[in-house]
């Protein structure tokens, strides 16, 4: 046995410690693009089959997702309403919540929003506005969330049932809240109002990228920083972890559960706002992009760690704007960008499990 | 209004009950073994999609319903062998790997029906019934419910069988407790993995079989996006079962006859707005969960990939 | 695979031979180059501490684990017990450390367990066997209860059981004795020697000298992963059980000492006047499905002393420390700390008064697993000064803690990060212990703390009560091990279906009065 | 120059979106200007697909969906570059925002009265798979056809369900259920939805052990009927997206909103073999009457309207 006194060395970081960051950084990043390449190979042998040829398609994704002025706007505007969504899924995936309601709740949130924010300005100084509109639809996304948090909180019914029916059901009722209560007189077409552009968040400098990307990037490192290194996080995390021990530990457990679905449906009611406030302007009868579902992937390979979700939805945003433009000038339908996040989100998780095999077998 | 409710479109609209309730039956039936088993299946939409488009390449290539329905289950069996080799032999995490083959074979089937169908959108004939002497002449309910394609009471009698299999048989009581204490059942010498894979691939023909049922008999052509949720339904139905075959059967009744009566509704002229009668089965499902939800037991080990000799 | 039948050391004799076995875990060697035989007609106890690699060893034998280095033998031949399974094809049957029924199943279809899948489950051919096994056993053993309604002293009945009904050559049992009663565990014993005169071969895992003394023909034992010594069974029939004992503990402390377990007799003068710390009247609490209540318990602990609850597992002592920490709802009577009523308070309000409750299950509740050792010392604490401030976590205040506390209990830990679930389980009782006995307690509540500790452990575990205690703390000590209590208490009151049916005060004849209480005797 | 056209779903349809796409070639061959096509878009945010097309160099963008009338003006206005926009008539914006609110009314009357008239069993029906006004606006006119025709026919209308869209077997189980309240003939409008009312039609009999009949909208779906399609009322969006080339070249573009309508037939009734030549003179004479102004017919466009006239048609 290797170790005969207790070892306690936790504290005392090792010297090299700036190297071995290093070396981690680099490690982590060759884990992340390995994999992707890899994805985008077996992606390019399905192009390959179809008559595609895939290099063209690959230089497309990347010019127009990444690398081109107007397309890197792009994707850094889709990328707010996804990273409160992250956001919020990171609270309850660390709290032990599976919260699959997240398209429910984003689009209550959405149609609230849509609903009031043009009412506001009207009445208040913008920004204050912004800010009503947006608690309003954290809040009424909390209240969509509140019957599968007291479900669980003091039923004990399992949450993945209620939260993906009350995400069917909140699809139906922002359709309801569309057509016959916050309808736009003003057209034919079944929608809200329509907040004028100058009046929805400002966009950034002289781009097209909308300031709701500077919101969400500080939600989730705020929801980040809070899970790890405060006293709530920690007692969230216990109860995600074991909820006997929490129980254990004295902790108000159902009170600890029901604050999780607020925050995680409140994110995800934000989400829509910034949507709708930041980009849309109005909300549509029977718009659902349906962000949730590409979402909760993303974060558990992010492990839950708010950084880490920032950069997977960094590349979802990519794929989804770049993979649009290509598959248009190539004539490949639309669908095949569902093909390839499919296949990049599979061959992740593969090559982090390979990952994590070698260490251990490194360590032992 | 008595007129528009004949013997006919009563029947018609139970019929069509039944119809739509078949897909999601079989989808919770399957959905079912694998949480049984201890494994969360989110990739069934996925499995659905996969039977539904290869059901439907079968059938009309083959001019065989059977053909159609074989080769939809061997569809779901594919993805669902994706799923239990790489959730199930070498436990990545479930949800990600549910929703990614979802995602994936959502657009592959959009992909492949994009250059094989989307000009000539081919459909099925009719398919055949199975008439059950007798019974299909009680009025209303002999139609509606006894002149069914042959594979609707397969799947009725899949009900009861796996009611059998969960409480008779020793497979049922390995995939119990592969779900509730899987190292329990590997040190009474029974293979885990081996096990839950045969859970998850049973979940996928079923799946498959659900998807196929859907495009060949439901619609009778296939389309992208066909299944519609219906796998995540079978996810719901499956877990507020709690583990009984004959509570999904139920289940996905309420949803068949609730869909049937928004039609009635509407063709009743009942001035509801159409989106509000919509959410009817929803709603009902919820009342459900609220009524009768607590404590739906899962099976502990639910989620957690087995692997052997780890604390 | 050629015939090994030559091999040095190995005796024709020898069901399963291990040859310099090791088995690493990450951060730790559990087993070092271990050699081992196993015969039949023998008891094989190994000893030794907790995290000395017992358990590990099992593993390897009964196809849980694969060695990294090293050879094992199977009647000679050159074997790899690739998986459970192919452990009990070859005849290894195991009682497990940790329980392995499934909750959800009765015992009947636990026992199935394992049959061909096809099959329907044969229950009529089980309750011949079991009836016939039983019998033989005197126990009883109620084949259609679920095992979640059973007692963990029942369920340790249960998978002894199972191990009788696969006829194996080699019954291993890993402290299988922790969870029985006195009669059971001597019973146990007598089994055990009758299934050697039989044939079968058996290895017994113990912390218990004395058992390994008294039912064993040879001894192993294991230390920090290394096998440190031997006592064959020729020697071993010729020691008495006193000079046993000894060898064992030089073998595992290298130091002299009679019979470490011996009574030191308390000698604590308890200030009789002194006013109650804990008073519980009449608390009740109510049965469910499978869980006893509670019905008029009533008791008084005063500063200093050591009021022992016992009796046969399940009868209600869990039910008693929840409903006394607030963890189960009490559906009457009063609970008072230092004479203000704490039977409304929640359970993180009572531990801020000084009312702490070591749980006896460590893994289930007591810890999280997953969670880093140092984190889980403050489970209790979340949030508190000095180690949250404003809300914000002090990682060096918890660390700089942590280190202390793991030093002060002698916690084995390869470091602090370490998930607390991958310790052995004494030393995460360590962590426990250390965690309840912090500032400001009062009044402590042990549920079984010395339960799967090794003896060292077992008596720094026990001076600890007793220095706690000294400190004026009352303190309650809930346990099925009689000696532990004789060893310790004051008083001792005895539990019987969810009712004290006596107290007694630990004088000369506690020993005969307690024993006739719990088999439903007036004292 | 190029015009490019949005589509949220792909051109191959038989539908509005392959009809779009179609008139957009035709026109653009017909000016000489090269045509650029975004297909399967989706029903989300557009304004990335928007702002690149502007900025590869095309002159005018056709958002060719009602989802795209918010994204349309602003990127119009974002980029100056000009932008058609259906289903707003209001949004007109000189030389930035045009608008073509199409709607099928005229055709969907005439529908009616040819329904009414081929109906054996005096009752036909609507099966849509979602209610957005352009399509309300041709189940009401149906229904006034049908009324006009003959009030005692009777009128049966039906949603799918949730999400429709792509509910093939949600088409075929309520086209069923309204074929065996008695329906012979079927109004059918919905995306993929449709393809399953199709095949409830075929494999369906009516009450009478007769054949049951389809009437479309938009498209053509002739290549792929298997003989029981009765008609459709077909959209020509040609002549439209011709007149917004001319007024682009112009510089009238953004004053006026364009239409369709029977007269110059960039709306007409689909003549299928299943229509009698007596009955089709009859159809053609009622046309030129519904031309002339004499029989007025007006869209109806909410949801609330259209089921309020089934009711009263029911009844
Ligand atoms: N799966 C595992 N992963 C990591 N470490 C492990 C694992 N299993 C055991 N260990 C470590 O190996 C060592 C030996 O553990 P083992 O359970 O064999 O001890 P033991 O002798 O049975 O102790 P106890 O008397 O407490 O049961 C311990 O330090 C333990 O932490
Ligand atoms: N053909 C099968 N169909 C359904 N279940 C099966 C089948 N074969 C095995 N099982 C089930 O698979 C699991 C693992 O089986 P087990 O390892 O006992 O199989 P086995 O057939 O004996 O295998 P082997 O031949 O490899 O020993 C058990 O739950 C068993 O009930
Ligand atoms: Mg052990
Ligand atoms: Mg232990």
């Amino acid at each position: 046995m290797s170790i005969d006194t207790p070892t306690v060395n936790a504290t005392a970081l090792d010297p090299t410690s700036a190297a071995a960051a290093r070396r981690d950084i680099l490690h982590k990043l060759l884990m992340t693009l390995g994999p992707i390449l890899a994805a985008l190979v077996i992606a390019g042998c399905i192009l390959l089959a179809v008559g595609v040829d895939p290099l063209a398609y690959y230089g497309y994704v990347l010019e127009k997702g990444l690398f081109s002025p107007l397309g890197i706007q792009q994707t850094l505007t889709r990328m707010a309403p996804l990273l409160f969504l992250a956001a919020g899924l990171i609270v309850a995936f660390r709290a032990g919540t599976w919260n699959l309601g997240g398209d429910g709740q984003f689009l209550l949130g959405a149609v609230t929003a849509a609903a009031s924010a043009p009412v506001f300005v009207q009445l208040m100084p913008a920004w204050l506005a912004l800010i009503g509109s947006f608690l309003i639809a954290a809040v009424v996304a909390m209240i969509w969330s509140l019957v599968p948090a007291l479900l669980r909180a003091y039923q004990g019914v399992n949450e993945i049932i209620t939260t993906l029916m009350m995400t069917f059901l909140g699809t139906s009722l922002a359709n309801v809240l569309v057509k016959l209560v916050f309808r736009d007189p003003g057209t034919t077409v079944p929608q809200t109002r329509t907040l004028p552009v100058e009046d929805r968040l400002p966009r950034l400098f002289d781009t097209t990228i909308t300031s709701g990307l500077l919101l969400g990037l500080a939600a989730i490192i705020i929801v980040h920083l809070v899970m790890t290194r405060t006293a709530f996080g920690l007692k969230l995390r216990i109860v995600g972890a074991n909820p006997r021990a929490a129980i254990h530990a004295g902790l108000g457990v159902p009170g600890l559960t029901i604050a999780v679905f607020a925050i995680s449906a409140g994110l995800a009611g934000l989400a829509g706002a910034v949507d709708i406030i930041g980009v849309q302007g109005n909300v549509r009868a029977d718009w659902n992009p349906a962000y949730g579902l590409a979402v909760i992937p993303a974060v558990f390979l992010a492990r839950m760690n708010g950084f880490a979700a920032i950069g997977f939805v960094f590349l979802l945003s990519v794929l989804s704007i770049g993979g649009e433009s290509a598959a248009r000038r190539l004539g490949v339908p639309n669908h095949f960008t569902l093909v390839l996040v499919s296949i990049v989100l599979i061959v992740l998780a593969l090559a982090e499990y390979v990952d994590h095999r070698y260490n251990q077998s490194r360590k032992a | 209004m008595t007129g528009l409710f004949s013997e006919v479109f009563l029947s018609a609209l139970m019929f069509g009950a039944v119809t739509a309730a078949i897909p999601l039956l079989l989808a919770g039936l399957g959905e079912q073994m694998s949480e049984k088993a201890g494994v969360l299946n989110i990739g069934i939409e996925g499995m659905m999609l996969a039977g539904a488009y290869l059901g439907f390449v079968g059938a009309f290539y083959s001019g065989s319903l059977w053909l159609g329905f074989l080769t939809g289950a061997a569809g779901g069996v594919v993805v669902a062998l994706i799923m239990a080799l790489l959730c199930v032999r070498i436990g990545l995490n479930q949800i990600v790997i549910g929703i990614a083959l979802t995602l994936g074979l959502e657009g592959l089937t959009a992909l492949l029906h994009h250059f094989q169908f989307s000009r000539s959108y081919p459909r099925l004939p009719a398919a055949d019934a199975t008439v059950i002497p007798l019974l299909s002449d009680i009025p209303v309910f002999g139609p509606a419910f006894f002149k069914h394609h042959l594979i609707v009471y397969l799947a009725l009698a899949l009900v009861f069988a796996m009611g059998y299999l969960y409480r008779h048989t020793q497979l049922g009581l390995n995939l119990q407790a592969a779900g509730d204490k899987p190292a329990a059942l590997d040190v009474a010498g029974i293979d885990v993995i081996k096990t839950r894979t045969i859970a998850v691939l049973t979940t996928g023909a079923l799946a498959g079989l659900g998807g196929a049922y859907l495009a060949n008999v439901g619609a009778g052509l296939f389309i992208p996006f066909i299944s519609n949720g219906a796998g995540f339904l079978g996810i719901v139905l499956a877990m507020l079962a709690r583990g009984r075959p004959v509570w999904v059967l139920f289940g996905a009744l309420l949803f068949g006859v609730c869909l049937s009566l928004t039609t009635a509704m509407q063709v009743a002229g009942i001035n509801i707005p159409t989106d509000v009668i919509q959410m009817l089965p929803f709603l009902a499902v919820m009342i459900m969960l609220v009524l009768f939800g607590r404590r739906a037991s899962l099976p502990a080990a639910l989620g957690i990939p087995y692997e052997r000799g780890t604390r | 695979m050629g015939s090994l039948s030559s091999l040095p050391g190995a005796d024709k004799r020898d069901i399963v031979v291990l040859e310099g076995v090791t088995k690493r875990f990450p951060g730790i060697v559990a087993n070092d180059s271990i050699d081992l035989s196993i015969r039949p007609g023998e008891v094989h106890v190994l000893l030794g501490e907790n995290g000395a690699g017992k358990s590990t060893l099992i593993g390897m034998l009964s196809g849980l684990l694969q060695p990294d280095e090293g050879r094992i033998l199977v009647d000679g031949k050159l074997t790899q017990i690739t998986s459970p399974r192919h452990a009990l094809a070859l005849g290894i049957g195991t009682v497990f450390q940790h329980m392995m029924l499934v909750p959800a199943l009765t015992v009947a279809e636990n026992l199935l367990l394992g049959g061909p899948w096809w099959q329907r489950p044969r229950t009529e051919e089980l309750e011949a066997r079991v009836a016939e096994i039983t019998r033989s056993l005197g126990i009883t053993v109620k084949l259609h209860a679920k095992v979640s309604e059973l007692s963990l002293g029942e369920q340790q009945q249960v998978e002894i059981l199972r191990a009788m009904v696969r006829n194996s050559r080699l019954l291993i049992l890993d402290e299988s004795t922790s969870m029985l009663t006195p009669k059971g565990i001597d019973e146990l014993g007598t089994l055990m020697r009758r299934l050697v005169e039989q044939g079968l071969a058996i290895v017994f895992i113990t912390h218990k000298l004395k058992e390994a003394a008294a039912f064993g023909d040879r001894i192993s034992v294991l230390k920090l992963g290394r096998k440190v010594g031997e006592i064959p069974s020729e020697r071993f029939r010729a020691l008495g059980e006193q000079e046993i004992i000894s060898e064992i503990v030089e073998l595992m402390f290298g130091k002299q000492k009679d019979d470490p377990e011996a009574v030191e007799c308390p000698i604590r003068t308890i200030c009789v006047e002194a006013a109650p710390l804990l008073q519980v009247a009449d608390l009740a609490v109510a049965p469910t499905d499978n869980t006893p209540g509670l019905s008029s318990i009533s008791f008084d602990i005063r500063p200093g002393e050591i009021l022992g609850i016992a009796g046969i597992d399940g009868n209600g002592q869990k039910q008693l420390a929840e409903a006394l920490a607030g963890q189960r709802v009490a559906t009457g009577g009063s609970v008072r700390l230092e004479g203000t009523a704490i039977e409304m308070l929640s359970v993180g309000e009572r531990r801020q008064r000084g009312l702490r409750y070591l749980t006896d299950d460590r893994l289930g509740e007591g810890t999280v697993g997953t969670f880093p050792v140092s984190i889980n010392f403050f489970l209790k604490q979340v949030g508190a000064a000095p180690f949250w401030r404003n809300g914000f976590e002090q990682r060096a205040e918890i660390d700089k803690r942590a280190a202390q506390l793991v030093r002060e209990y002698d916690v084995r830990t390869p470091s602090l990060k370490t998930p607390v679930g991958r310790l052995s389980g004494g030393n995460i009782q360590k962590v426990l212990l250390a965690r309840e006995l912090a500032e400001g307690a009062k009044v402590v509540i042990f549920n079984k703390p010395t339960y799967g500790l090794d003896l060292a452990n077992t008596l720094a575990s026990r001076q600890r009560i007793r220095d706690t205690a000294a400190r004026g703390l009352a303190i309650l000590l809930i346990s099925t091990d009689l000696e532990e209590l004789l060893s310790m208490c004051d008083r001792i009151a005895v539990i019987a279906n969810g009712a004290l049916v006596g107290t007694v005060e630990n004088v000369d004849d506690a020993r005969t009065k307690v024993g006739r209480l719990m088999i439903g005797l007036a004292a | 120059k190029s015009i490019a056209i949005l589509t949220p779903e792909a051109g191959t349809d038989y539908g509005w979106n392959q009809q779009g796409i179609d008139a957009a070639k035709a026109a653009g061959k017909a000016a000489g200007v090269e045509v650029v096509v975004a297909q399967g878009l989706g029903y989300g945010d557009v304004r990335p697909t928007l702002r690149e097309l502007a900025s590869d160099g095309a002159s005018l963008l056709i958002a060719h969906a009602s989802g795209y009338n918010t994204s349309g003006p602003e990127i119009a206005k974002e980029l100056k570059v000009p932008v058609a926009i259906v289903d707003t008539p209001s949004g007109l914006e000189k030389g930035l925002v045009a608008d073509y609110t199409l709607s099928g009314h005229q055709g969907a009357y005439l529908a009616g009265r040819l329904a009414a008239k081929m109906s054996r069993s005096k009752s036909v029906g609507i099966v849509v798979s979602g209610e957005p006004p352009s399509w309300n606006s041709q189940s009401a006119a149906f229904a006034q056809g049908v009324k006009a025709e003959n009030p005692e026919v009777k009128i049966t209308y039906a949603v799918i369900g949730p999400a429709a869209y792509s509910d093939a077997a949600g088409g075929k189980r309520v086209t069923e259920s309204v074929i065996a309240s008695g329906a012979d003939i079927i109004f059918g409008q919905g995306n993929g939805s449709s393809f399953g009312m199709l095949q409830a039609v075929e494999t369906t009999k009516a009450a009478d052990g007769g054949k049951v009949y389809f009437i479309d909208v938009i498209g053509d779906k002739t290549p792929i009927d298997k003989g029981f399609l009765l008609s459709s009322v077909v959209w020509n969006i040609e002549p439209v997206y011709a007149a917004m080339i001319d007024d682009l070249k112009a510089d009238t573009f953004g004053t006026k909103s364009y239409s369709i309508g029977l007269k110059d037939d960039s709306v007409k009734l689909l003549k299928t073999a299943a229509i009698p030549d007596n009955v089709w003179t009859e159809i053609q004479a009622l046309r030129d009457e519904v031309i002339s102004g004499k029989i007025p017919v007006e869209p109806v466009y909410d949801a609330a309207d259209v089921r309020a006239l089934m009711t009263s048609v029911a009844q």
